[in-house]
């Protein structure tokens, strides 16, 4: 054909890239995803800054700096390509932090950050590979090295931006009936930096819920689970049990329900292995609340369940598309 | 007088329980043959499945129960097969060493055609456009038999697999690994061989590999009348019951160096590695 | 007939981009001066040879007759002689034999067979021969002999004919325009497939992404008894399986084929196809074929003849402004990247698709964070990052228990995948593997 | 050992003071106690650290764990009611106790050697899955400790009596099944992580069983 149109040019082969199908893909990728879940975590992290003061702003930063060095660390001693950029580290770091008080000292944060990254995850192989939770291998194991300095709470103070807050109970380690709902709602009540306003939470449930990064079956399962066990045991005993609204609004539920336990990784994957994973962490949270010996039975359920996750995932393998039982034979 | 009673009841509960133990032994018993545990003892144990068995405990039911000879297990060293077979009262048969031989030349720099991004393994490679190479019967170069070979014999470098024969004890784990069936096994004696697998023309070959075999024939006639090399349509081979000897290759002067030896091409001696 | 669309578990809602070319209407591609006609263009048997070098051929004459039962015959796409039998690279990358035709520019034609004029009246088997002859095959890009899907089993008895309109391929627009274009010779093609299999009725399946087209075919289907039935948009809609439960929320077991639960389904172009042959008397020599991407000057829809070289037809699209990524064969989730512009369209190609650099962001997958979106996405309801955990460690025997073997590889999972991971491919091989029998414990 | 038991009754109280607030079926409630105890709060082998080398050695693949504990829970079981019959009616009367670890170790020797010959013959698989360990296995210091525990409760508690230490025997059987149900699934999870190779194998596997154990510890103080 005379070539009187413009110079026609055709790709270059040998520049083509050849790979299996398909060849598009979702806007979502692993930064992106943990970015937002990080997002999701900002209102809560706001709330203990205004109730907590600089001291919570402190526990927080140490807290997500060790866990990024920590992992940074270990990609280079192992001579692995740096994977702090993906953004789980930061997640981890933040969540660690929310898990502490704000009088906890510098070295705790720090070694916590050390606990989670090598302990709970890097050892496993990094991210996608840990079995449990890693913040709450970090929790549950300074809680049971340093049971002193993790079970002191500072008295929230409104705007009081002191670094060095004074002490005090728990809404679960008071009498029940003595501290008023809607200052839980708020979070004018002592306890970790994420225990404190259940209103703030719930934004950031929300938003998970709504962005689809998380399967809201595990956290309506676990606060349902509790909800019904603990208003169980108040209806038969109210002077000796919490009213459920209080066992709900206070300690790391709220925390733990939206954050901890919808940890992708940990968690099951299917939709009726979350059902059963949520309800299993809210029936351990209450026997360890009303009957065990610690005050918070968040963490230790939830690494119980993450356990139990391989299980789950095993047992709940659906059924395929088109699935004919072998017995009956009909379509 | 109370460690009398004492030893008295210990005695009495032991000869119950051993009476019971005696019974329930008969009830259940299973014979074993102890021969075989004594032949697996004898076995190098590295279960790499070269003698056609699961792994050498199985091996060691299979020569006790006749099913195969000592000498089927490749690791083994002529005294493990001698010993062996002495054992069994059973004669030591000859078995000549085989090798793995990759007949394929063309790395990366030389046949690259397009660029490849997926799952960085052979059988998955050529699931896609039958992998990135431009020859559709080249080396992957992704590595999967050397994954598969228990005694790390193989090397991949510049993407291509290169045997060490010294390492390679004939186990055959890599003739299976590799999708596009270049891996031959070859009596160990042979030093010098063809590196090109591919049956085509040699004008094409020669557009998309330097180091092919276009057929020319010269190797051919400079073996003279001795039959070293054997002609399979435009491809030549080395006749393994009759293998050429390493001066071949200068007589020969292989235009694209597909002829060359085995153990000159594992350190790279060949060029087109630079 | 159902009336309201049943909707399948799963699916992923990538953006159609079909925009780029959906509103052009089809173009005739102009007589090129020679064809490479590739001989395997069908699942199962290849034709055998009846030319050789030097015939001459008309336009129509008969190349290659069908190699068995499960195979069909190749005609000539133009008059010409043939000038060489020698090998082209072919879609899947493996160069395979091919008829090369030099066109001698007459392009007259001579059909082996005649027009049926009154197909209404004519024998069943008469008109599945028919489509045999044409040598006409399941267009959507499986390349299945249609007959052989026309000539079920006598214990197997088929109720439901669907026409496949669904095309939930981003960017493919063939089928859209030509439902637009020539409606009636679908709805006519639908009714002549439905008198072969004796069944009075069909319904054709067509998302609503594509409303021109559904009004288009109900006006033409007005007198037939055919049923336009509109569905919402789900990608992968079009796979056999997910339409036939979409329509009559039938499943079809694990396994099994669609016969097995009565329905029957053909692609829109194959019914224009069964037309052409019966009404026209032609043989199924071209399609329509969609260029598109977005580094190409002007892209469209093409009928091209079978034996068109990529690089001509992308100068057709007025070639490249920026060097593209990738070249692929049919659309973005399930075509074939091509690494050389000698490949030639066969009957199923659907569309040559360009993707440009910044629409390939460099895939480097990383470990599989368990979110699950690939579990929920999945139409065939398997778990996509169980079967690639098992994969990846040469666990074959665990990956068939968890039904890999049912995995259409829609590439649903792999699309959504936030880590980027190749799970298609690794169940692909996976299916090798286990089809291969080798049973390779890790 | 008897500081063991008796902080064992003590501890009852939160929950017993419940049941008996509700005031019914008290016998029923001290068995509820030793249930929960033997498998939640002194698991035997993530509280108390009994019997962890067959909890290493058998935990590879899940259908092994399954066998194993049967064998476990059918030794134990066994074990628990006959030394404590052999404490009760042959010891304690003829004021033998010191005998008591020498006869429990042939009991439950000859138990094991009964499992062994029976299991060889019923399921030849299983037998050939846990191989040499069988012996090893239920000759550990888990079965003995029940039965030390056994004998060694206090005389008024429900645990002293025949049909109470078999029960306990039964239900710390179940807590190392659950351990190891639960462990082995672990491990095969971990088999197919990228662990590094300085950790591959038991290393994780010990991290892991740490971190369990940390998790079990959230049920102390429960009863």
């Amino acid at each position: 054909m005379s070539d009187e149109t413009p110079k026609i040019n055709l790709p270059d082969p040998t520049q083509l890239v050849v790979s299996n199908s398909p060849h598009m893909r979702d806007k979502p990728t692993i930064n992106v995803i943990m970015f937002w879940v990080v997002g999701a975590m900002l209102p809560g992290c706001i709330a203990a800054v205004l109730f907590f003061g600089l001291a919570a702003l402190k526990v927080l930063l140490i807290s997500t700096l060790s866990c990024v060095i920590a992992e940074e660390a270990w990609n280079k001693a192992m001579k692995r390509p740096s994977t702090w950029r993906d953004g789980s580290a930061i997640l981890s770091g933040i969540l660690l932090g929310m898990n502490l008080n704000a009088g906890a000292p510098w070295w705790i944060c720090m070694l916590g950050g050390i606990l989670a990254m090598i302990l709970g995850k890097q050892l496993y192989g990094g991210l996608g590979f840990n079995p449990f939770n890693p913040v709450l291998v970090a929790r549950v194991g300074l809680l049971i090295g340093f049971p002193g300095i993790m079970t002191t709470w500072d008295k929230p103070d409104l705007g009081n931006m002191a670094i060095d807050g004074i002490t005090a109970a728990t809404p679960l380690g008071l009498a029940p009936g003595e501290t008023l709902l809607q200052d839980m709602l708020l979070g004018n009540v002592g306890g970790c930096l994420g225990e404190t306003s259940a209103l703030a939470l719930i934004v950031g449930g929300a938003i998970l819920i709504w962005k689809k990064l998380i399967k809201w079956e595990v956290p309506l399962a676990f606060v349902g689970t509790v909800f019904m066990i603990t208003g169980a045991m108040h209806l038969v005993n109210p002077e000796a049990y919490h009213s459920p609204f209080v066992h709900v609004l206070s300690g790391g539920l709220l925390l733990g329900a939206f954050f901890m336990a919808t940890d992708m990784v940990t968690s099951p994957m299917t939709h009726k292995g979350a059902w059963i994973f949520g309800f299993g962490c809210g029936l351990i949270t209450s026997l360890i609340r009303l009957w065990g010996s610690y005050p918070e039975g968040v963490s230790f359920a939830i690494l119980f369940m993450n356990a139990l996750t391989p299980l789950i995932d095993r047992g709940t393998i659906r059924k395929p598309f088109g699935f004919v039982a072998p017995a009956k034979g009909e379509a | 007088m109370d460690s009398l009673i004492a030893i008295i009841s210990v005695g009495v509960i032991g000869t119950v329980l051993g009476v019971v133990i005696g019974i329930v032994a008969k009830v259940f018993a299973v014979d074993v043959d102890e021969r075989i545990e004594q032949v697996e003892e004898m076995l190098p144990g590295a279960n790499c499945g070269g003698c056609g068995f699961a792994g050498c405990a199985d091996f060691a039911k299979g020569v006790v129960a006749e099913k195969a000879t000592p000498a089927q297990c490749p690791v083994c060293s002529r005294e493990d097969v001698v010993a062996i077979s002495d054992y069994l009262g059973i004669a030591a048969e000859e078995k000549e060493k085989m090798v793995a031989l990759v007949r394929c030349s063309g790395d990366i720099p030389n046949t690259q055609r397009s660029l490849y991004n997926g799952v960085r393994d052979c059988q998955s490679a050529v699931l896609v456009a039958g992998g990135a190479k431009g020859c559709d019967y080249g080396c992957l170069g992704f590595g999967s038999c050397a994954e598969a070979c228990p005694f790390g014999a193989i090397e991949m470098r510049a993407g291509l697999a290169i045997v060490h024969k010294d390492l390679c004890v004939g186990c055959e784990n890599c003739v299976a690994a590799c999708p596009k069936e270049l891996i031959k096994m070859v009596p160990a004696a042979a030093t010098t061989h063809v590196y090109c697998n591919s049956p085509e023309k040699g004008a094409a070959k020669r557009k998309v590999c330097q180091t092919a075999c276009i057929a020319c024939r010269k190797c051919v006639k400079a073996s003279g009348e001795e039959d070293y090399m054997e002609i399979d349509g435009f491809l030549i081979r080395s006749n393994y019951e009759n293998p050429p000897s390493a001066d071949l290759v200068e007589a020969a002067a292989c235009p694209t160096t597909a002829l060359r030896v085995d153990t000159e091409h594992a350190k790279g001696a060949y060029g087109g590695e630079a | 007939m159902s009336d309201k669309p049943r909707k399948f578990k799963g699916g992923v809602h990538p953006n159609d981009s079909k925009a780029l070319s959906a509103h052009k209407p089809i173009q005739e591609a102009p007589l090129l001066d020679s064809y490479k006609v590739i001989m395997h263009q069908n699942i199962g048997a290849p034709p055998e040879l009846l030319v050789k070098k030097g015939d001459e051929v008309k336009k129509g004459t008969l190349l290659a007759k069908a190699g068995g039962f499960v195979s069909v015959p190749l005609h000539s796409p133009t008059s010409g002689t043939i000038k060489m039998i020698d090998k082209v690279p072919g879609p899947t990358g493996i160069s395979v034999p091919c008829i090369e035709i030099a066109a001698d520019g007459e392009d007259e034609w001579d059909s082996p067979f005649e027009p049926i004029t009154d197909w209404k009246t004519t024998d069943p088997v008469e008109l599945r021969q028919r489509v045999w002859d044409a040598g006409v095959v399941g267009m959507g890009g499986a390349a299945f002999p249609s007959h052989v899907k026309l000539s079920p089993p006598d214990d197997k008895k088929i109720d439901m004919l669907i026409l496949n309109g669904a095309e939930c391929e981003p960017y493919l627009t063939a089928d859209h325009r030509l439902m637009l274009e020539n409606a009636k010779e679908v709805v006519i093609g639908g009714s002549i497939l439905a008198r072969i299999l004796g069944l009075e009725s069909c319904v054709i399946g067509v998302e609503n992404n594509k409303p021109d087209a559904v009004e288009m075919l109900k006006k033409a289907a007005a007198n037939h008894s055919v049923h336009v039935q509109d569905l919402p948009v789900n990608y992968p809609q079009g796979a056999e399986k997910q339409l036939i439960y979409a329509i009559t929320g039938r499943e079809v077991p694990v396994g099994a084929l669609p016969m097995d639960i009565g329905c029957v389904v053909q692609n829109v172009a194959s019914a224009a196809a069964v037309y052409e042959a019966v009404v026209n008397g032609r043989p199924s020599i071209d399609r329509i074929t969609t260029v598109t991407g977005k580094p190409l000057v002007d892209p469209g829809n093409w009928k091209f003849r079978i034996g068109t070289p990529i690089s001509k037809a992308l100068e057709l699209a007025g070639g490249i402004t920026e060097q593209p990524a990738k070249l692929l064969l049919g659309g973005p989730m399930m075509g074939i990247a091509q690494s050389s512009l000698d490949v030639t369209t066969m009957k199923n190609t659907s569309g040559i698709l360009l993707i440009a650099q910044d629409e390939v962001s460099q895939y480097t997958s990383e470990p599989c964070i368990r979110c699950g979106r690939c579990v929920d996405c999945c139409p065939m309801q398997i778990l996509p990052a169980t079967i690639s955990q098992a994969v990846e460690n040469h666990r074959f025997d665990w990956a068939e228990q968890l039904n890999v073997m049912a995995c259409i590889e829609c590439g649903s999972c792999s699309y959504s995948c936030p880590s980027h991971r190749p799970l298609n491919q690794q169940f692909k091989r996976a299916k090798v593997e286990i089809r291969a029998g080798l049973r390779k414990k890790g | 050992m008897m500081g063991v038991a008796q902080s064992m009754t003590l501890r009852m109280m939160p929950i017993l003071s419940f049941i008996r607030t509700r005031g019914v079926l008290s016998m029923m409630s001290e068995f509820l106690v030793i249930t929960i105890g033997a498998i939640l709060v002194n698991n035997f082998v993530l509280s108390k650290f009994l019997g962890v080398c067959p909890f290493l050695g058998v935990s590879k693949k899940l259908d092994t764990a399954l066998g194993m504990s049967g064998a476990v829970i059918f030794v134990m079981t066994l074990a628990s009611l006959v030394s404590s019959l052999v404490n009760q009616f042959l010891l304690v009367p003829m004021k033998l106790q010191y005998l008591q670890t020498l006869v429990f170790i042939v009991v439950i020797a000859s138990l094991v050697q009964l499992v062994e010959l029976m299991l060889q013959k019923l399921s030849a698989k299983l037998y050939e899955s846990l191989g040499i360990f069988l012996p090893l296995i239920t000759t550990n210091c888990a079965v003995l400790g029940a039965v030390v525990l056994n004998a060694k409760s206090a005389p008024a508690s429900v645990q002293s009596t025949w049909y109470g230490a078999t029960i306990y025997g039964f239900c710390s059987a179940l807590g190392f099944a659950l351990a190891l149900i639960l462990f082995s699934s672990l491990r095969e999870k971990l088999d197919l992580a990228k662990v590094p190779d300085a950790f591959e194998g038991t290393a994780i596997s010990l991290i892991t069983a740490g971190i369990l154990a940390m998790a079990f510890m959230g049920f102390s103080g429960l009863v």
